[in-house]
């Protein structure tokens, strides 16, 4: 049956989207100073810092690993370089026992999540201590106990999921939430359209926080949408909508807040645009000369989210030259470690290649996996990862860090 | 046991798994008040509640996203696709997200817990798009599961087996069979094994295999064939992945002739993979080639649906084929 | 890059959708005179009549076929009732060359192209007339020569192909544009949201026409989308949209006219969302009584969308009670007799079992037809309609009416 | 003649086909200035303007929708797929549209110059989404045209041909080899057939059959054979979709035994649907069972790759095992 209560009118107009505006909310000014009438989010010194340490790390880490993977160790790397306040902000500002459902640029939140430089490591060293088990791409985390679902490459698919996995929690009602989160050009995959339309249909508490940082790869955003960024789809649903200086750590913090407490008391689901700026290559395969220019990029560095939060943080006096000097040493050294350590370690056992395709290997998949040891035995020198595994033993090597093609 | 229709047996087992479990939802196009356009969800709303069935919007991608959240959460999605032709628009949520989520997170989350339900097949005058049998699709699949059952009773003890499988499973419904079909079917909860063929006649001469609604062409094309004097035996695979190669090529060792039929096209189709396998396996005691009986290479046509099925005329004329070559 | 210009807040206030609201076209009251303050579109008195007449066609032929169906005659059926001013309105706005793209409850608008009483019975019948061949079931229509493309089953995949279309038109240069119809349930498809999105991107002629008839199937709209209707989500695309009431046929039509103008002269796609109401069942498969109330169809059927338009050609003097009685009664007795000689051709001949899958027949595919052939030699009283066919006789009989299932 | 690498050659037959013919459109995510991510089409928006070569929005769905309305229209759309594993959201408008375009309408409307460009394949560190194969889900789907090419060469040649075939062709493009694969390439405007498999090496012992970057594989183990003195046939099937039955079957004829590879998974890949053909075809002429060397059963792996893939080593074993048979 039809739901409008629309009045009549007799000419012809057409509605352009002009008819409103949508406003940027923003808290903090580049130099660490709060704007005129801004007021701070209820932000301790504790959780402060735990923001600023994950946001430090994840710096660091993207540093360093993006020189080990030009280096040749690691296949493969993303960054979250520039948006550390988009992802770690809001990741903040959830229960820790909230569900989040990422893209893959949000290694961020799952470090203030307490996921240790071990686990990152590991995951992309692939090697017998990843949890995934060596099977996906560097940077394809997930931590079962830290609620971080384990990253999946085909785009979108991860939101209609969030509100799958967000109506089961109302239906468990034990008061958690779901965010799920995406790049503005993953928005425009049929999968947002169904998460967006279920999850206000269904009144389901999840926070679908949209990354807006102007790239797809290559492709801006002008050619990813026409409208004034992803913020107004939200009209089409009924959904609630904020868009926020995807830059400035406390806005973003104190919308996604206010987001969960829509979400979690009254079943709202809340669309977040977060206006930030993807300030590295989209990948360790990307080089984006090729598509915009230095200058556009400095502009933005300028805007850098963890500087500014570091004013913030010092014009509070919670902050020092030396603590930074000390944080930035130690993040170093923990992760030139620790990466040495991971690198070291052996690749899963040959018998991963068939498990967890079922909850049990089929017959099929055990005769398959008897067959490759067999085959394995005859030409041990062909396969060193699961030969040498076998007299306990050897390293795993780099993933298949050979291959120098674009894409990823 | 009461006597009930293939419809009826599936609404059981569904209203079964619900008051057994409460986490197990069903939901799709149509599926809550109205109790879905075939009725298999009937009454399920008012016994369950709208939280627990319920009408989704009309988006399949959308509907199977939201399963695989809902399963990866802990709950038991029973999710309905109104027709299989239907089902491609949530082909990557179920062949790329359902089929690999236990595995590349290494078993830390998994959507064991979802069950597609889908009416497939035709014969029903249903033209392209309202008659097509896509489990071969799904079987090239690793991670999933897919079933078909061939009458009331082997569909409900196998939907309850498929609803509390730990793996995601395609459950494909012999639409044809919907009221077609009827037969005892006790009143408890029981299960049927995924992953086991039946051997449902015992003969000597030719293996014929099928599963679903084939199983009564491929059946009767039995009688036509004994009639002249071959024994055959009649298998249903029931579970097209994982499939139950040992069954199979125990009754062809026995036998030595091996016929497949299927309505979906010859080329790709599951038939293919029984048969290379077989060959394989059997390879010394094959008296003839491995038999295909299908529909054409084509899409599935109307006006002369009759021409195009698999029918047991056909399947009588490839058996008598394969026991003179 | 970022392409927002939208202006700063400081405090995190959430759009809730209710900052602006869509009105509804409307010109011509149920009497059939017009609102006040509004004036009548650039309408004459034969296009008026062509509109009509392809009103009055639709329903004759509706009402008819419906009969025919449950007389067995026929294995399926759906009918346009209460929304033929929406179809027709819309398609008599457009220019008889541009493109429609049609849902399978727009027969109104292939009738006013042109479509023969005799055309649209050899598709319901699959008889060997059947431009589609007998492959289809009924209602499936396609005409070349109208630009009316063949009717495809699965919902929602017209609507990128309108766009993709469209964008072809726009570079042939030709002037032209296509308008894709849907419903408000089709609407909900991934599809949707990439046709819209394509479309503004690449600016493309095309006229997006909603049919919102209030019910997908037995899913009423509140179940399908939270939002009021589907015009809203033209924002999220920064596309022109516009609301009208769909029974209203002078509002459609101006309202459309405008769209096509916008769409042809400045390649700005509009999205029209029409208010209307599925008076009939779904299909001949369906029964409404088991999910919505008489009276809520009673208070839909006395907005009869072709009484308004009569009434105003009656007030117009361009048509009277006589003129009315004589069309009527042409129109019956035309649609009997053309089904009756439609029902009594043969099938399409065997080979176009494997005709057009591609250009031309496989080699694999002239190998099963030829065993086919053998096959029916052996056994032709199996198969009548191919096999009566060679001895150059027979009927095709309705396919398959045979079968009381639900659901298409 | 000039050496290029597969990447360039794609390149090329781009360019040439949109010189050729203004109707010839190429777009898809990062196609546009950028050339492609992995720079197929590079310069081609520059040459032929942004009408005609351009970024889409990121929707595999409504890409190819977009282009099936365009292909409807008397346009060439080349549609790029940015992988292979991410075609699956566009898996309905291929395989429900794409395919069937012509046959439901009778010819009143066809898809015809549809070609969709895609990379596929292992061996790059990929994992589960930049490495699968899945060409058997389409190889199901009468109405498509299904093409790999193996060097370039043949993937120039045989581009043009599909881009200039009317009927919807799926082209898939071993990534792996994009700037492996080196050769002489003729500057000229050349099509190479579709349909049609070719023999690249003759031999008397065993067919050995693959395709794409596979058929590199299956050479070299070919070698290996040949220096325990079996001979090899080594025949590229070059088009999956329609497969070219008769020369795979004459060498099966000659040579009495059949090897095929792929990366897909084993159940339900393309193997399968040649084996259960050649079974049939060349019964008794058949020394030993059709053997089939492919990827396991199960998602792609990463850091086992090695192991997963079905490599030279394999391949070699597997045919001792079918000559010793
Ligand atoms: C379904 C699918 N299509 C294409 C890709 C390839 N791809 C990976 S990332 C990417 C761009 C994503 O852009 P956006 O969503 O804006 O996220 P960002 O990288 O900017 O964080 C593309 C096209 C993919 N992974 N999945
Ligand atoms: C992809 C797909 N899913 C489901 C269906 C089954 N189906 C046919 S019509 C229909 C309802 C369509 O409703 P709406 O778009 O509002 O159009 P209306 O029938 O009201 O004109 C459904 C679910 C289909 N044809 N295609
Ligand atoms: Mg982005
Ligand atoms: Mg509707």
């Amino acid at each position: 049956m039809t739901t409008t209560t629309s009045s009549l009118v007799h000419s012809p107009a057409f509605l352009k989207g002009d008819e409103f505006s949508i406003d940027t909310f923003a808290l903090l000014k580049q130099d660490g100073s709060l704007f005129e009438g801004a007021a701070p989010p209820d932000l301790d010194r504790d959780k402060a810092l735990r923001i600023y340490h994950a946001m430090v790390f994840t710096r660091v880490l993207d540093e360093r690993m993006l020189a080990a993977q030009r280096q040749g160790r690691l296949s493969f790397y993303m960054q979250c370089t520039g948006e550390e306040a988009a992802v770690i902000g809001s990741a903040a500002a959830l229960d820790d026992e909230d569900m989040i459902m990422a893209q893959y640029r949000e290694q961020g939140a799952l470090a203030y999540r307490g996921f240790s430089c071990d686990e990152f490591m590991n995951q992309m060293f692939g090697n017998e201590r990843d949890y995934g088990k060596g099977r996906q791409m560097p940077i394809h985390y997930g931590s079962a106990k830290l609620n971080y679902m384990t990253i999946s490459s085909p785009l979108a698919t991860q939101i209609p999921q969030a509100t799958g996995y967000a109506y089961g929690q109302k239906l468990a009602g034990d008061g958690h939430c779901t965010i799920t989160y995406f790049g503005e050009g993953a928005a425009s995959e049929g999968d947002f359209h169904a998460a967006l339309n279920m999850a206000t249909v269904h009144k389901v508490p999840v926070i679908f926080f949209c990354r807006n940082n102007g790239y797809a790869i290559s492709t801006p955003a002008v050619e990813q949408f026409a409208a004034d960024g992803v913020a107004p789809r939200a009209f089409g649903y009924k959904m609630r909508v904020i868009r926020v200086d995807g830059n400035d750590v406390l806005a973003v913090y104190q919308a996604t807040m206010e987001a969960r407490r829509l979400a979690v008391e009254h079943n709202q689901p809340v669309l977040i645009e977060a206006m930030t700026y993807r300030l590295a290559a989209h990948s360790s395969s990307d080089d984006p000369s090729g598509y915009r220019s230095k200058k556009e990029e400095e502009a933005w560095r300028e805007k850098d989210p963890i500087l500014r939060l570091r004013r913030w943080l010092e014009s509070c006096d919670w902050w020092s030259d030396e603590e930074e000097k000390a944080l930035q040493e130690r993040l170093r050294r923990e992760v030139l470690e620790t990466m040495k350590a991971a690198q070291k370690r052996p690749a899963p056992p040959l018998d991963s290649l068939v498990t967890d395709v079922y909850d049990t290997p089929t017959p099929q998949l055990n005769e398959q996996l008897a067959k490759l040891e067999a085959h394995i035995r005859l030409y041990p020198e062909a396969y060193p990862k699961s030969a040498s595994r076998r007299s306990a033993e050897g390293s795993a090597g780099a993933p298949g860090a050979e291959n120098g093609q674009g894409g990823r | 046991m009461a006597n009930l229709n293939l419809l009826q047996a599936i609404n059981q087992a569904l209203d079964i798994a619900m008051a057994a479990d409460e986490r197990v939802l069903c939901f799709g196009e149509d599926v809550g008040g109205f109790g879905g356009v075939f009725r298999a969800t009937s009454h399920l709303q008012e016994k369950y509640g709208k939280a627990r069935c319920f009408n989704t919007p009309l988006v399949e991608q959308g509907i199977i996203g939201f399963a695989n959240g809902l399963a990866a959460q802990g709950s038991t999605p029973v999710a309905e696709i109104q027709f299989a032709d239907y089902i491609f628009p949530a082909f990557d949520q179920i062949v790329n997200e359902s089929a690999k989520f236990r595995y590349r997170s290494g078993d830390l989350f998994n959507v064991g817990g979802l069950t597609i339900r889908t009416p497939y097949g035709g014969g029903i005058a249903g033209g392209l798009y309202h008659s097509q049998s896509p489990e071969a699709y799904f079987a090239h699949t690793p991670g999933l599961k897919v079933v078909v059952p061939r009458n009331p009773h082997q569909a409900k003890g196998l939907l309850l087996a498929a609803i509390r499988d730990p793996n995601p499973v395609l459950f494909f419904e012999p639409k044809r069979l919907y009221r077609a079909s009827t037969g005892e079917v006790p009143e408890s909860d029981y299960q049927l094994p995924l992953g086991e063929a039946e051997v449902i006649k015992e003969g000597s001469d030719i293996t014929l295999l099928a599963w679903g609604a084939q199983m009564e062409v491929i059946e009767e094309a039995a009688e036509l064939a004994e009639k002249e004097g071959i024994s055959c035996e009649v298998v249903d695979l029931r579970s097209i992945l994982p499939w139950d190669v040992e069954t199979v090529a125990n009754s062809v060792l026995k036998t030595g002739r091996l016929l497949i039929s299927h309505e979906a096209p010859l080329t790709g189709g599951f038939a293919g993979e029984i048969a290379a396998t077989i060959q394989e396996r059997c390879f010394l005691y094959l008296e003839s080639p491995i038999s295909r009986v299908t529909g054409l290479d084509t899409p599935f046509p109307l006006t002369l649906e009759k021409e195009y099925l698999p029918d047991r005329l056909k399947v009588f004329e490839a058996i008598k084929a394969s026991v003179a070559y």
